[in-house]
């Protein structure tokens, strides 16, 4: 097969044809001030906290998601530094950059669980069994080691056979119910984690 | 004079030829939307930018593979010449459809040959520059500076190579016949004898016509 | 902390040592950054290793750990013989010219009363001030005595030559002067450093002491009450100081209040000996109204069932037969198997105590433990067999476990007291996930569990159970608002306070000053007390404005006591109740009354010329360099060696075995034989906190575990030479009590030290890791740490120990 | 600053929309108050929503090793010992300078896939990017890198899409010593030049201000101790210019190379035109093969340039 002139004339064109058409029509239409990517925090709900790990006491402003509407549950999806706070300023640390793993961490505990004598592995309880359970370990170890009087026959009234450590990162108000509890018991091998 | 027609390129070597023929067509439009923005819209016939990137080093790599068939085939006869270099000097007259003084030359002329040797040159050098930028599988294992060398040579031996095929395939418009040859295969004895004379006679074993007066074309 | 983070811009100088602030409170650091930039302040950091602290100090010295005491010994030494120190102060707000009794001494190392057998001073009748008749301290204003608290000073620090400090913390002679000296320069009035320290002082055998001789410096140089000044504990936890403040430790009841001993039978004299008399006269010795502090406590815990007849229920409070019961001490007892039961509220003692095996086996021994945490935490998991970082056999520990979710902080509503003593409130953000409650939630359904339980079968002695006053609405979840109206306080009945006003029963009540101890009034906390007044919570107040420009935001939040910022801020004026410095103006007297930038820490409406002393809460009215009896190792720190010393013997008492180290540290009996010796383990280790760490909690974030991935430990270049270790290679670290396994940082940032003549290479140890969480598993660095502590505190000497280090 | 206006395209030849006049926003990063601290890395994931593996320890306070598609920016550490023996602890934080003339930009063949705003800000759009990787051949520093799950580049955003509703990025907010600032490029460079000063007066007489000219300036700047050896800071490029390679390979060479193919096929069609096809005087349609007639077939005569009469005698 030979090309005449005429021919060749033809597929020239219809090569300029096909490509001008491919260029206006197919072309990538140019997305100007596009926005690559939208703020998320727009209408968020949000809460103020402090940090809980070191003691500067970092103020928090806590992001979460869903107006508060009876249907939402509320969760957290952004945590930053409240600029209004005298001490942070609106600044964080790496850890306290970090605190939405935290709050989102696998290793969270979701349920009770009991580890018995011997075993390797956990079984989940219910809140019940649970507090039950400890309640009477409590309470029978109390009666059994309580000590009223001393050798002296002075008053004691003090418990060594059962301890307590509590936490560090608990609320006042939730060390206090803690202290007004631990010392009814009369325990005395109570502590914090002040020293380490 | 016979004018039983002679057989320039069985079917594996056609079918060689344009295999190499289209993937250089698909490499070469995929690789022109990625060279300059005014092209970029040839990258929708692939499927979008994504696909091009994706489709067009496997196309290179495939059209290598096929090209060194060919080479293969046809290295010997790429050979140069005696009379070769007369006939590139008088280029000018092959150029003007004139045959007086242009010497007769093997079953290739030297610009053939020309051509044949810079693609060569060419696939090697985009193919080994090609595995340098690929970055799904090989760029990282190479330094930022051997990259962009890379990138830069792909860019100049896939110019030249895109240049060269310009050429090829005007040549074959422009001397009619041996678009048929390597559509059908066969060339008639005159065409043979008028482009590639010392191959003519080696074939068919022909004696030198005796010295043209003078020939129009 | 005696001052607070923003206060931290108003210094001329920072002396970080015993701590590494940028990187353990790096938000608060950004005060230090604050005063060089807009203060021209330097910043000066001591420590063992280069830290990120250091890699932005002004001046950096190296020095080895356990010696700060020689460092601070020599530095007062310095200040008193280049007589670089506040005169004025000194003079009128410490005790420099009391005199001291005729049997206090110290020798060879010891002071006296010192009983070798019981390794403790039972004897300190020594250690006191000569009294008049009238039962005032006697005073000599020249300091000329030879028995006054400023010759004997003088005397005990003479020994500390810069050449033997220099010896003893091996750090080079040159650079310790050019820090003596710079500091020195802070003895001008008005001139202010503030030091910033924390576990790097407080985790030695040692480190109360430390601490000592460091508030000894800023009070040669004046700088206790000033702004930018202060001895400045930066608090590890984010409500430890509220913990503390709350008394739950041992011995101790809210608000500094004390558990009486066995021998305290009689309720009156257990005040009494509380309610201090001043030493001085005209001074306020706050501490004499203990009893209304304790009697409101009471009120506030059993309500109508404390009475006058019943002591306010002094009976239904245990009482010590020894110091304390502290956490030490219990898992000595439970290692002994005379413990049965323990629970750990989001404390994780397997990685946070001394010596990891000890505490395991001990927690083997348990009948039972309960774990409220909101994350698997190593110690609820100890049974746990993990590989080489928990080698243990589940199937030989009969421990029963049992473990409640907890919410955490961004769940719940609640107040937490920072280290500069404020109370923020915070608010609940969402849910916790599936079926966490609260710890008020758990604490008060086991209450009211308990006290049913006793209500139908009786029990031991379950009257404190029964007479609990429990008003709250909800019974098994008190909200936290009650709670905290309960920790400020309310009148019981109507009463008129010291201005005449009345407040009705039910009330708030406003200031601790309202407190009364003939039960008219309850305060479950009585530092508390103005938290949340009438006026509403004063802990959620978010008005951050600093009208003075001094930083002291006074309508942020809450501060205990009473609002104020800066303690003994009286101290920031001259005895005629002028500022030292207008500049660094808190508190002045101005004609009528105390008032100005801070709440003033004092009595508002005494005069200067009334002569009332600025420290308050001291029977004296000043400050003490003479520590009394309050000290377990003496009146006068003094260097002693780490419990595993890298040198052997105490180079101040070569020849005193007895004062090799800490006489009077905590040590138990089944300890001595766990300590190595240097022959087998050349080289002192430190372990300590990285910044993108917080303890054992965030190795459970990503965030933080793509930051810090892996276990680690830091090895100065020319030790790992020596061993053949290349940064990146797997090292041994290895103790007489175990042994972790870890990568080899190696780094120019520690280097070999001179000490006492020979060379001491120091080895750190980050303790982040373990065998559970996001990050790769690690060994828990506290294996390596020993099992005793400090004589006053009872905190680990995790800070300084012996170890060898091999390539693996 | 929170306009987003685009003053320029990747792989677009026509300007955009360019005549508003918008200041400029800058990232001053002091190297001399930055502790290393790594809050800002964590900050950028967490805003950003990246959460990289979690890698190894090498020996080294340096983690992740290397930025990756899922760590925009990291801190890189160098002990350094001065000639008067003090040690320096140089702390770097690493990731895009946002040029004025980014090479990635240049570099990139896909329309729209990097856009620089107009307040300076560089963004990858990953609805347009290609996956090609030209970008990190053109960056000078080294910073944009290519995610193995979706084949897009990835780098610092400069936190455009908080820039852009009047807040700072993530790293600035809570980098807790100030060590990153943020605002109006003027600004910085005042508040560095502030910087400066006080360190001359704690004795590094090379302190300075890092925003260099080979690219135009950057909108993300340095104040270094030791300004004039950058590269001490983990290798930071002392002269960064985008390199010729890449200058050679983007620039006039591409146009050029477009109109040699163009003017090529012009010659052709004008040859055609002019002087004609060559065409063989005889039958233009020569009669198919007839099989009974002897056919040559080269296979059967292997044509040997070097065999005697293949060098065809020379015509007069």
């Amino acid at each position: 097969m030979d090309l005449n002139r005429r021919q060749f004339f033809k597929v020239a064109a219809v090569g300029l044809g096909g490509s001008s058409l491919a260029a206006l029509g197919m072309a990538p239409t140019p997305a100007f001030a596009e926005q690559v990517r939208h703020f998320k925090l727009a209408r968020t709900i949000e809460t103020r906290n402090t940090c809980p790990y070191c003691s500067v006491g970092c103020g928090l402003i806590l992001y979460s998601q869903g107006d508060g509407g009876k249907n939402v549950a509320q969760n957290i999806i952004h945590i930053e530094g409240d600029a209004d706070h005298p001490v942070n300023r609106g600044t964080l640390c790496p850890k306290g950059a970090g605190l939405l793993d935290f709050i989102h961490s696998p290793s969270r505990l979701q349920y009770p669980q009991v580890r018995k004598p011997g075993s390797s592995e956990w079984a989940r309880v219910s809140w019940d069994e649970a507090l039950d359970r400890i309640a009477d370990l409590v309470k029978t170890d109390r009666d059994a080691n309580f000590i009223e009087k001393n050798a002296q026959g002075q008053t004691v009234n003090r418990w060594l056979t059962t301890g307590f450590l509590a936490a560090s990162a608990a609320s006042s108000e939730a060390g206090y119910l803690t202290h007004k509890v631990i010392r009814s018991l009369g325990m005395l091998g109570f502590d914090n984690q002040a020293r380490v | 004079m016979s004018d039983k027609p002679i057989l320039r390129y069985n079917a594996n070597e056609r079918t060689n030829h344009w295999l190499v023929a289209i993937l250089f067509i698909l490499a070469a439009l995929s690789g022109l939307a990625l060279f300059h923005p005014a092209l970029f819209w040839l990258s929708h016939l692939f499927g979008g930018g994504p696909w091009t990137r994706i489709l067009h080093p496997f196309m290179g790599v495939l059209m290598f593979v096929f090209f060194v068939g060919l080479v293969l085939r046809f290295w010997r006869a790429n050979y140069f010449i005696a009379n070769d270099r007369l006939w590139l000097k008088r280029i000018d007259r092959v150029m003007r459809n004139e045959e007086q003084g242009v010497p007769p030359i093997g079953k290739y002329n030297p610009g053939q040959k020309l051509l044949f040797w810079t693609l060569l040159l060419c696939m090697l050098v985009l193919l080994v520059s090609g595995v340098v930028i690929w970055r799904a599988y090989f760029s990282s294992y190479f330094t930022i500076d051997s990259i962009r060398l890379a990138t830069l040579l792909h860019a100049l031996a896939a110019f030249v190579l895109v240049l060269s095929i310009i050429v090829h395939i005007y040549a074959g418009i422009w001397i009619k016949g041996s678009l048929s040859a390597m559509l059908h295969g066969w060339v008639s004895r005159a065409w043979a004898k008028k482009h590639h004379e010392l191959w003519y006679r080696q074939v068919t074993g022909d004696k030198p016509a005796e010295p043209p007066i003078n020939k129009k074309g | 902390m005696t001052n607070h983070w923003t206060d931290i811009a108003n210094a001329n100088l920072i002396l970080v040592m015993g701590g590494n602030a940028a990187e353990a409170h790096p938000c608060g650091f950004k005060w230090v950054t604050e005063a060089k930039a807009h203060n021209k302040a330097r910043l000066i950091v001591v420590d063992p290793r280069f830290t990120r602290t250091a890699s932005v100090a002004d001046y950096y010295a190296p020095i080895r750990t356990g010696s700060d005491i020689a460092f601070m010994g020599g530095l007062i030494n310095y200040l008193l013989s280049n007589d670089k120190i506040q005169h004025e102060y000194v003079r009128n707000y410490t005790d420099v010219s009391f005199i001291v009794k005729a049997g206090f001494g110290f020798e060879d190392g010891l002071f006296s009363g010192y009983d070798a057998a019981k390794r403790s001073y039972t004897d300190k009748s020594g250690w006191g001030y000569e009294l008049d008749e009238d039962g005032f301290a006697k005073v000599d204003p020249t300091l000329q005595d030879p028995r006054c608290v400023y010759q004997l000073m003088k005397l005990h620090y003479s020994r500390y030559t810069a050449e033997l400090a220099s010896m003893i913390c091996g750090m080079p002679q040159e650079r310790m002067l050019k820090i003596w000296e710079e500091i020195a320069t802070c003895s001008q009035p008005g001139k202010t450093m503030t030091i910033l320290y924390a576990l790097g002082w407080t985790q030695h055998s040692i480190g109360a002491q430390i601490i000592r001789s460091a508030a000894m410096v800023q009070l040669l140089l004046g700088n206790v009450g000033m702004p930018g000044g202060g001895v400045n504990a930066l608090r590890g936890h984010s409500n430890i100081q509220g913990l503390t403040d709350l008394g739950l430790l041992s011995n101790s009841l809210p608000g500094y209040l004390t558990l009486p001993g066995d021998a305290e039978q009689d309720y009156d004299a257990y005040i009494a000996k509380r309610a201090l008399k001043p030493l001085r006269p005209g001074q306020l010795s706050y501490w004499q109204n203990y009893g209304k502090f304790h009697v409101s406590l009471m009120k506030a815990w059993y309500g109508a069932n404390a009475s006058a007849e019943n002591h306010w229920g002094y009976d239904w409070l245990p009482k010590l037969d020894i110091p304390g019961y502290d956490v030490l001490k219990m898992f000595d007892l439970m290692g002994q198997g005379k413990v049965n039961g323990y629970m750990c509220q989001g404390f994780n003692p397997i990685a946070a105590l001394p010596d990891k095996n000890r505490v395991s086996a001990a927690l083997s021994k348990l009948k039972w433990l309960v774990v409220m945490d909101p994350l698997a935490t190593e110690t609820s998991e100890f049974w746990r067999n993990v590989g080489p970082f928990n080698d243990v056999q589940s199937a030989d520990i009969h421990t029963e476990v049992i473990r409640l979710p907890t919410t955490c902080f961004a769940e719940e509503d609640g107040s937490l007291v920072n280290s500069s003593r404020w109370l923020q409130w915070h608010w609940k953000g969402a849910d916790g996930p599936g079926e966490t409650r609260t710890d008020v939630r758990i604490m008060s359904e086991l209450f009211l569990r308990l006290r049913k339980r006793y209500q139908a079968e009786g029990g031991a002695f379950a009257a404190p159970l029964l007479n609990l006053s429990w008003p709250y609405k909800v019974a098994d979840e008190p909200s936290p608002e009650e709670l905290a109206r309960e920790l400020n306080g309310n009148a019981v009945s109507d009463l008129t306070d010291a201005s005449g006003a009345t407040i009705k029963a039910g009330q708030q009540l406003s200031a601790f000053a309202q407190l009364k101890d003939d039960g008219s009034t309850a305060s479950g906390c009585w530092i508390f007390c103005g938290s949340w007044t009438e006026q509403g919570n004063q802990m959620a107040r978010r008005d951050n404005s600093d009208p003075f420009g001094m930083k002291q935001n006074l309508g942020w939040a809450w501060a205990w006591p009473a609002n104020r910022r800066i303690l003994y801020n009286r101290a920031s004026a001259d005895p005629q109740g002028k500022p030292w410095d207008p500049d660094k103006r808190l508190v002045w007297w101005n004609g009528k009354t105390w008032g100005g930038t801070d709440t003033p820490d004092y009595k508002a409406d005494v005069p200067p010329e009334a002569g009332m002393n600025p420290f308050i809460m001291n029977p004296e009215g000043v400050a003490r360099f003479f520590a009394v009896d309050k000290m377990a190792e003496g009146p006068f720190p003094e260097h002693y060696e780490p419990f595993e010393t890298p040198i052997g013997i105490n180079p101040l008492h070569p020849n005193n075995k007895q004062a090799t180290s800490n006489p009077a540290g905590r040590i138990f009996d089944s300890v001595w034989d766990t300590l190595g010796q240097a022959k087998d383990f050349p080289y002192a280790a430190t372990s300590y906190r990285l910044t993108e760490h917080f303890h054992f909690w965030s190795k459970h974030c990503k965030l933080n575990a793509i930051v810090q991935p892996e276990q680690f430990v830091e090895i100065g270049e020319v030790l790992a030479q020596e061993k053949g270790i290349v940064a990146g290679d797997r090292v041994r670290v290895s103790c007489k009590r175990g042994h972790i396994e870890a990568v080899a940082v190696v780094t120019k940032r520690i280097r070999p030290l001179q000490v006492n003549n020979q060379t001491v290479h120091q080895v750190g140890i980050p303790l982040h890791w373990g065998f559970t969480g996001s990050t790769r598993h690690g060994y828990l660095t506290n294996t390596l740490v020993p099992f005793l502590g400090d004589g006053n505190t009872q905190t680990p000497e995790s800070k300084s120990f012996l170890v060898n280090v091999e390539k693996i | 600053m929170a306009s987003q206006d685009i003053i320029a395209r990747s792989a677009t030849t026509t300007p955009p929309s360019s005549i508003r006049q918008l200041e400029e926003v800058a990232k001053l990063i002091d190297t001399t108050k930055c502790i290393g601290c790594k809050a800002c890395q964590v900050a950028c994931s967490e805003w950003n929503e990246l959460r990289d593996e979690v890698g190894h320890n090498h020996g080294t306070y340096d983690n992740p090793q290397d930025l990756s598609a899922e760590s925009w920016t990291l801190m890189r550490f160098t002990e350094h010992e001065t000639d008067d023996g003090n040690l320096e602890w140089l702390i770097r934080k690493d990731g895009c300078m946002h040029c004025a003339d980014p090479g990635c930009l240049k570099a990139c063949p896909s329309p729209g896939a990097i856009i620089q705003h107009a307040n300076g800000i560089v963004d990858f759009n990953q609805d347009h990017c290609i996956g090609c990787g030209y970008c990190i051949t053109g960056c000078p520093f080294n910073i944009p890198r290519i995610s193995q799950k979706d084949h897009k580049a990835y780098k610092c955003t400069l936190c455009s899409d908080r820039v852009s509703v009047g807040l700072e990025p993530a790293c600035v907010k809570t980098c807790p010593t100030g060590a990153i600032v943020f605002g109006s490029k003027q600004d910085m460079k005042e508040h560095a030049a502030e910087r400066i000063v006080d360190l001359k007066s704690r004795g590094f007489d090379n302190a300075g201000l890092y925003d260099p000219d080979g690219v135009g300036g950057t909108h993300v700047m340095y104040v270094l101790h030791h300004a004039d050896t950058p590269r001490l800071y983990a290798g930071l490029p002392d002269q960064p210019v985008i390199s010729p390679l890449v200058g050679l390979w983007k620039g006039v060479s591409k146009p050029l190379a477009l109109l040699a193919m163009g003017a090529a096929v012009l010659a052709g069609f004008f040859h055609y035109v002019r002087i004609g096809p060559q065409r063989v005087e005889e039958d233009e349609h020569p009669s198919p093969p007839d099989s009974s007639v002897q056919v040559v077939d080269p296979a059967v005569h292997v044509y040997d340039p070097n065999q005697p009469g293949g060098q065809g005698e020379q015509r007069p």
